[in-house]
């Protein structure tokens, strides 16, 4: 489904992802793990259209969508959570969230706002309550239904449980977990690893903006160096 | 004063003597070619634009500040003139009641000059400490107001105040004897300000606005306050544009508040932005090439002007090319150069520059490394009690910590643990809720940034900043240059041995902007050293290098804290990297220091780990 | 040759002119002295009365120029040329006199040629935008060999103007009505009347219709127009025994809403007569219309040379309203003729054109009297002009300060046209 | 009592165009951050069309459409030929782009029309008055007043339920998630112009009418009124953009009916100086967005 070949991205002097390559098949759940600065966010950044790519290119669904603008690539079906949600915060959940809808049709986002109402209650329940007033977790809840709101074929989220307290944390897996079993694709970035790996079908390892590693959860799980390389020994 | 004698004084000199010919030469050629009144009176003209738009420069350029308000200035400074050097029977025509008894003062030109400089600089200090107020900094649209409407309110007054001004339309005409004869003043005029300015953009002061404009935070870390900085460059501008106007209304022989208006402001504006705002000799250029320019575009309007064999009487575009097409010259020079290239012609490429680099550096010799200090006066950094809560969000509570010098210390913790947070806290840059903290029992908590580098305690950032149009050299010079006045009391490593010693002596003289990452990187920790800093604090100094690059940081941070005997507190994500580097770490996760202790012990703390690995780890 | 004699000379020309004329152009020649003494202008009758005794003809002769045939020129003038410099506004706010003033007196020197030059001397003009740079424009022109000057009506070109031709050039101001600009020690001179004539002459005319309180709009204390008019309309209306009800300030040019001005007005203006102002016509008319909103409705509305300047008789609003144009334009006279050959009638403020063609004839004059090319010499010789027959009225700067004393036309909006009601002075 | 009251209702009609003009600079400003100095041009293009309509016998009612459609496309064509070049420029770039906007607009009206007056008849009704009380409120004033609070209630529905308004707010909030989520970076900030040039050309309508003459540097003062009254009410800021317009409105007229007869003509001046203090104590303006600073 997506394909990501030979990726480098450079932030000006820096060099942020080398060569990296990585592929998510329909229907699975794939985790994107390794310290931060391993520039995990800059290869979801990437994907998404925010961040100019030196080289490489990134196919989805058989269309090269390499450098296209973010807007191009939300309508060919990618949809990205981003860091810190970033969730706008002085217009409330419902406006937030029809903002996520803003490519469908006002009959289809009405559906999709009521789904979203249904799978998320917390958000039910602070309809008009302006987004900025949420919790974090509430927050982070939104930022995942905004992009659903879009009906994406493939949805990227980075870091979800960043700044989460544990229980938090834990319904953001459970989240993830119910969204894998409505058959849905998701690509996750996530700094705790072995949450992430237990989740995922199959995950990379990143580290210095290069993929070390790669396997299903369970595989790297048992990889008695993954601490090690995680953690840069 | 001058970092370098022969850099920032003797090429400079010879610089602007070179550049003052050949704007003062080309104009030459042009009068003898046309040998006509007219070309020379435009001649005279663009010397006196050249003059108003280098002081202009000296302030735009060296803050970044965008300043319509300097042809209010000049308002100010062309009336005072005026009012001042005018012979009283000239007055009685236009101004017979002036008010403080004006009308019957006369004094001389050179004494009237001088009395528009004094008046005119008591009204920019008022502006100056009310840009100062609003938070000026680079770019900032609130200063650029303020100064529109400084150029407002002297139009304004200018027109209603006839006593004085002789208001909009009767205006201030002037025999003062005669008018301005011969081009002798101008041409000193001239010359000293190209030299004043640029002798003001090597200066100490100088470097440290151009620092300030390159990165305001980055420079507050280096210990400069942009705004004594900023007021430093704005009162010597008003200095030269004082003077360049009153040339000018002597000159003209008349003055009427549109002469210094909008019009004058924009035209001043575009020439100096044509050639180049952060350079002196842009701003030559500038004017030079926006003279031409718009002469020429005069004589393509009048009937009959042809130029290489080209006239615009019968040519099928006549109807875009009228009269006043000067103008439209303007406004679409304006437009054009902000889309093609809004840095200007010359961007910030000075001609002495290039002449020391091409001819006056001679060779160089990379100096031998440095020896450790040994003999630095201890101090300790010490911390407590910071909690830190935003709104009900508590980011930080009850974190503590100690450094001593010589000591290496990590503060490490997942994203979203406090570490920002903390940073934020100890580099003056968010109050703490609660807590403090201090250097030798010296209480800092909620000094400014530039004050707690001056303290002694220098900061590096997150995402690199480095001030990029200068070069690798100059970033290390700002901070040697605040360190001379701040931290006498340490030892003071000399640049280049720094430069050498971080691995840049090879690219010294490259802006930093062009510099590669883990180059970039080295920069900034040689730019913290060379503030003899008691504690240096890293902001994740690794993030975005390989692994082997984080290694060789290693090696490079503890050797350059040696070199100036400072202490390192350094922060990052990477555990590795903390492991490898410090003497004693500190674990954060969830606003709370969870650990503390060496970097085994840490490596060894069930806690460490799970906050690494996740809340599960168990393995 | 005495001034005297030189008028008596021209005015048998001017018979001369009419009777001798080749073409039917003559008949144009010849309506235009009693068109002419049509406007109450009494001192130009004199000088066309006064035809005592002609000699040769080596002078100036406006109305043969004027009824000059184009198709059909005398031979081609041969002699030193006679150069004459325009510093001309395009861009601000004389733009709309300027723009049409540099194209009626080019007109008229073709005028002039065309009848075989000034004493066989063909008469060449030279335009320049003031633009950013008068100074330099100006300059450019005394490169060219310029003479004399005509200059734009404000002080922002004209006094750069005056220094830099180093006070020697004779600057004829054309449409200026700026007190302090003439300075005939400077060779400065106003074509037509200056403020403090057209505002007392207005005054006078309101206390001849008996009105005794007046409300007066200025922009402020003693700026130059907007400020002098109303100044001195109120001394000559006090003087003459009126009152002034209310003074009311404003920005000229800026302003339309006087919401302000009109709600103070509203308590003291009962029983007011009169209203006097310097302002733009959009600005009267706009003012006029919330006076009367607000039940002000038997004011008289009285304004200077601005009105006609700004098009009060194209503004709706303007009926009725009484003002002081520089020239009242009569069809069927050669001026009248010229203006709409070249062009100009149709300009914003054809008034005003007269006094452009003033300006060159009163340097040629300049030249003549003292037959020499030198700037200074003709400005000397301008300054002691006296009783000039131009196209604007009589223009004597003799015992000036350079503001020749002239007849003030008062005229009245009616039916979207300038009436004449009288002329003052 | 009687004249304040007076004084207020017109100080309100006059910031209430004040408030229409400074909204549609921080609708710009808001989504690209351009304090645009080229919003003037906004009445001076339809200034000019409503002299040449009136010269063709159109009359008011079907001049009215006229600028506002004049506006909105002015609008949209300045974007298209100079700010789409330089977006995602700095603040400093930006602000000069729209200087030189101004001065060719300027310079062409100069040049191919005139520099004189061109002036053309105001409607009839536009100094009419109803007697409330003791009061003579100008019909001008209470339409001004009315057609503005219809505008910014339209405006409101529009940026609240709108899914365009959402967007354009989304964007204007953080332009690169808004992007993420798919809204269209070419279409916001076009239909950011389109909205200012609207709530222009309604303030158009108005100073056009009130002005009844045009000239080359017509838009100098609305486009002054505007963007200053938007830096009162604090850039970026939507309702400070209104706010800001209602305060300059009142501070103007008060101020001149308060000064002292010799020194009214210096109301401007006085303004100049409010707005300078206001900043040095407040820099972002009464209601100000706060920026943060990222390290």
């Amino acid at each position: 489904m997506l394909e990501v070949t030979g990726l480098t991205t450079k932030y000006g002097a820096i060099s942020a992802l080398r060569d990296a390559s990585l592929t998510v098949g329909a229907g699975e759940v794939v985790g994107l793990i390794g310290p931060n600065g391993a520039g995990k966010t800059t290869l979801l950044g990437s994907i998404a259209g925010l961040l100019p790519i030196d080289s490489g290119t990134i196919r989805f669904d058989g269309n090269d969508i390499t450098s296209g603008a973010p807007e191009k690539i939300l309508r060919a079906g990618l949809s990205l959570v981003p860091e810190h949600r970033r969730i706008f915060a002085d217009m409330t959940v419902e406006e937030n969230l029809k903002i996520g809808g803003v490519t469908r049709s006002g009959a289809e986002r009405a559906e999709l706002l009521d789904e979203m109402a249904e799978l998320f209650p917390v958000l039910r329940d602070k309809w008009d309550t302006p987004a900025g007033y949420m919790s974090g977790g509430e927050a982070q809840q939104l930022a995942i239904a905004r992009a659903l709101m879009s009906k994406p074929k493939l949805i990227m989220m980075d870091e979800p449980s960043l700044g989460l307290a544990p229980i938090l944390v834990d319904l953001v897996f459970e989240l993830i977990d119910t969204l894998r079993a409505q058959g849905r694709t998701i690509l996750v970035v996530e700094q705790n690893a072995t949450r992430m790996l237990r989740a995922a079908d199959r995950a990379y390892v990143l580290r210095s903006g290069e993929v070390v590693a790669t396997g299903t959860g369970a595989e790297l799980l048992d990889r008695s160096d993954l601490f090690d390389t995680f953690v840069g020994g | 004063m001058f970092p370098n004698l022969k850099r920032d004084v003797g090429f400079p000199v010879i610089g602007s003597f070179v550049l003052f010919l050949a704007l003062f030469g080309g104009g030459l050629i042009y009068q003898t070619i046309l040998s006509n009144g007219s070309a020379e009176r435009l001649v005279t003209t663009m010397l006196i634009d050249a003059i108003i738009v280098i002081g202009i420069q000296i302030y735009i350029g060296n803050t970044g500040i965008l300043s319509f308000g300097h042809i209010g200035f000049g308002a100010i400074a062309g009336y005072v003139f005026a009012v001042y050097a005018i012979s009283p029977e000239e007055k009685l025509k236009r101004i017979p009641t002036a008010p403080f008894g004006l009308t019957d003062t006369q004094v001389s030109p050179g004494l009237a000059i001088l009395i528009a400089v004094v008046v005119t600089l008591v009204f920019a200090v008022i502006v100056g400490i009310g840009l100062a107020r609003s938070g000026a900094q680079s770019g900032s649209v609130a200063a650029t107001v303020i100064t529109l409407a400084l150029l407002f309110v002297t139009h304004e007054v200018a027109k209603s105040w006839p006593e004085l001004t002789g208001g909009n339309r009767g205006g201030i005409s002037f025999a003062i004897g005669e008018s301005l004869e011969g081009r002798a003043l101008i041409l000193v005029v001239l010359f000293a300000s190209m030299l004043i300015a640029r002798l003001y953009g090597q200066s100490r002061s100088g470097r440290l606005a151009i620092a300030a404009r390159e990165d305001s935070l980055a420079a507050r870390a280096m210990g400069v306050n942009p705004l004594v900085q900023q007021m430093a460059a704005l009162l010597l501008s008003v200095v030269i544009v004082s003077v360049g106007s009153s040339l000018r209304v002597w000159q003209i022989g008349s003055i009427l508040p549109d002469r210094f208006f909008f019009d004058y402001a924009m035209l001043t504006l575009v020439m100096l932005i044509v050639g180049g705002r952060n350079s002196v000799t842009g701003a030559v250029l500038g004017v030079a090439v926006m003279t031409g320019a718009r002469e020429l575009a005069r004589r393509l309007g009048q009937d009959g002007f042809e130029v290489f064999g080209l006239g615009l009487d019968e040519a099928p575009l006549d109807w875009v090319f009228r009269e006043n097409l000067n103008s439209v010259v303007l406004g679409l020079a304006m437009v054009g150069f902000m889309i093609w290239r809004p840095t200007g012609i010359l961007e910030d490429w000075e001609f002495d520059q290039w002449l020391y680099r091409r001819f006056g550096r001679g060779t160089q010799t990379e100096p031998g490394r440095l020896a450790e200090l040994d003999d630095v006066p201890a101090a300790t950094f010490e911390a407590s009690g910071v909690s830190v809560a935003f709104g009900g969000f508590k980011a930080l509570t009850n974190a503590g910590m100690t450094a001593e010098s010589g000591e290496v210390v990590g503060i490490i913790g997942p994203n979203g643990a406090g570490k920002t947070t903390f940073v934020n806290v100890i580099t003056g840059m968010v109050e703490p809720t609660d807590g403090a903290f201090s250097i030798d029992g010296v209480d800092l908590t909620g000094s400014a940034s530039h004050e707690l580098s001056r303290s002694g305690l220098v900061r590096t950032f997150q995402n690199l900043r480095l001030f990029g149009a200068l070069t690798v050299r100059e970033n290390v010079e700002i901070a040697a240059l605040v360190a001379k006045e701040h931290r006498t009391e340490r030892t003071l490593r000399d640049v280049d041995s720094l430069l050498a010693e971080a691995g840049l002596w090879e690219h010294r003289d490259r802006r930093a902007r062009e510099l590669d990452y883990g180059n970039s990187r080295r920069l900034e920790l040689a730019r913290a050293a060379a503030m003899a800093p008691s504690f240096m604090l890293l902001d994740e100094p690794t993030s975005g290098m390989s692994d082997s690059e984080s290694l060789t940081m290693i090696e490079q941070v503890r050797h350059m804290a040696a070199t100036v005997g400072a202490g390192v507190i350094v922060i990052d994500h990477d555990l590795g990297f903390i492991t490898g580097i410090s003497d004693r770490i500190y674990v954060l996760d969830q606003g709370q220091v969870i650990a503390e202790g060496t970097p085994d012990e840490v490596q060894a703390n069930a806690r460490v780990q799970a906050a690494y690995l996740g809340s599960a780890a168990d393995r | 040759m005495t001034i005297r004699k030189l008028m008596a000379l021209l005015a048998i020309l001017a018979m001369l002119a009419a009777a001798c004329g080749s073409d039917g152009d003559s008949d144009t020649a010849t309506d235009d002295a009693p068109a002419e003494s049509d406007e109450g202008d009494a001192m130009e009758d004199d000088a066309m009365e006064d035809d005592a005794m002609a000699e040769e003809s080596h002078s100036l002769d406006i109305d043969a120029v004027l009824a000059a045939d184009l198709s059909n020129c005398a031979e081609a003038p041969t002699g030193d040329p006679i150069k004459v410099g325009m510093v001309m506004d395009f861009s601000e706010a004389a733009g709309f006199v300027d723009v049409p003033g540099s194209e009626v007196v080019p007109y008229v020197a073709s005028l002039a040629n065309c009848a075989g030059g000034i004493n066989g001397r063909p008469v060449e003009v030279e335009v320049r935008e003031s633009g950013a740079d008068p100074a330099l424009a100006t300059q450019d022109l005394i490169d060219w060999g310029a003479q004399f000057f005509i200059g734009p009506p404000f002080a922002d070109a004209t006094l750069p103007m005056q220094q830099t031709g180093g006070g020697e050039y004779a600057i004829f101001a054309a449409a200026s009505t700026e007190p302090t600009l003439a300075d005939a020690a400077n060779n400065t001179f106003l074509v037509t009347f200056d403020d403090n004539g057209q505002s007392s002459a207005a005054a006078e005319f309101a206390l001849a219709q008996g009105f005794t309180r007046a409300i007066v709009f200025t922009e402020g204390e003693g700026v130059p127009y907007s400020g002098v008019n109303p100044d001195a309309f109120k001394a000559a209306f006090t003087a003459g025994g009126g009152e002034i009800v209310s003074e009311q300030t404003y920005a000229w040019f800026v302003d339309t809403d006087f919401s302000a001005q009109v709600n103070e007005i509203a308590g003291v203006a009962d029983g007011t007569e009169v209203f006097f102002s310097a302002a733009a016509a959009f600005q009267v008319t706009a003012l006029r219309a919330q006076m009367e909103g607000q039940g002000l409705e038997t004011v008289n509305y009285m304004g200077t040379d601005a009105l006609d300047a700004t098009g009060i008789i194209a503004d709706p609003g303007g009926e009725g309203m009484v003002h002081t144009p520089h020239t009242l334009l009569v069809e069927g006279t050669a001026l009248y003729d010229v203006l709409d050959a070249s062009g100009t009638l149709a300009s914003d403020a054809p008034s005003f054109m007269p006094l452009y063609i003033d300006s060159m004839f009163l340097g040629i004059q300049g030249i003549l009297d003292c037959g020499c090319d030198d700037p200074a010499g003709i400005a000397d010789a301008v300054k002691e002009i006296s009783s000039f027959p131009g196209v604007s009225g009589d223009i004597t700067y003799a015992g000036t300060n350079g503001i020749p004393p002239k007849a003030v036309p008062i005229v009245v909006v009616e039916n979207g046209a300038n009436v004449l009601l009288d002329t003052i002075g | 009592m009687t004249e304040l009251l007076q004084n207020l209702i017109d100080g309100l009609g006059r910031g209430s165009i004040y408030a229409l003009l400074a909204l549609g600079v921080a609708v710009v400003f808001g989504i690209m951050h351009l304090l645009n100095f080229a919003h003037g041009e906004l009445i001076t293009i339809p200034g000019y069309l409503t002299y040449w309509a009136f010269n063709q016998g159109w009359n008011w009612w079907t001049v009215v459409p006229l600028i506002i459609v004049s506006a909105v496309l002015s609008s949209l064509l300045i974007e298209r030929v100079a700010f789409s070049r330089v977006r995602g420029a700095s603040d400093f770039t930006l602000l000069l782009t729209s200087f030189g906007v101004h001065f060719i607009v300027a310079a062409g009206f100069l040049l191919y029309v005139s520099a004189s007056v061109k002036p053309y008849p105001r409607p009839g009704w536009f100094a009419d008055t109803i007697a409330v009380g003791s009061l003579n409120i100008e019909i001008f004033d209470l339409a001004v007043i009315v057609v503005t609070i219809i505008v910014l209630a339209g405006t409101t529905w529009l940026l609240q339920r709108t899914m365009f308004g959402l967007a354009l707010r989304a964007a204007a909030s953080d332009f690169d998630t808004a992007r993420l989520m798919g809204v269209k970076s070419d279409s916001v900030i076009r239909g950011a112009f389109a909205l200012s040039g609207f709530l222009a050309g309604i303030a158009g309508v108005f100073w056009i009418m009130r002005e009844g003459q045009v000239t080359p540097t017509a838009g100098i003062n609305p486009m002054l009124q505007g963007v200053l009254a938007a830096l009162i009410g604090g850039l970026g800021s939507l309702r400070g953009a209104v706010l800001g317009g209602l305060v300059l409105g009142l501070a103007e007229v008060l101020l001149r009916s308060w000064l002292p007869v010799g020194i009214q003509n210096l109301t401007t001046g006085f303004v100049f100086v409010m707005i300078a203090l206001l900043f040095i104590f407040r820099p972002g303006g009464l209601l100000s967005v706060p920026q943060v600073e990222r390290v």
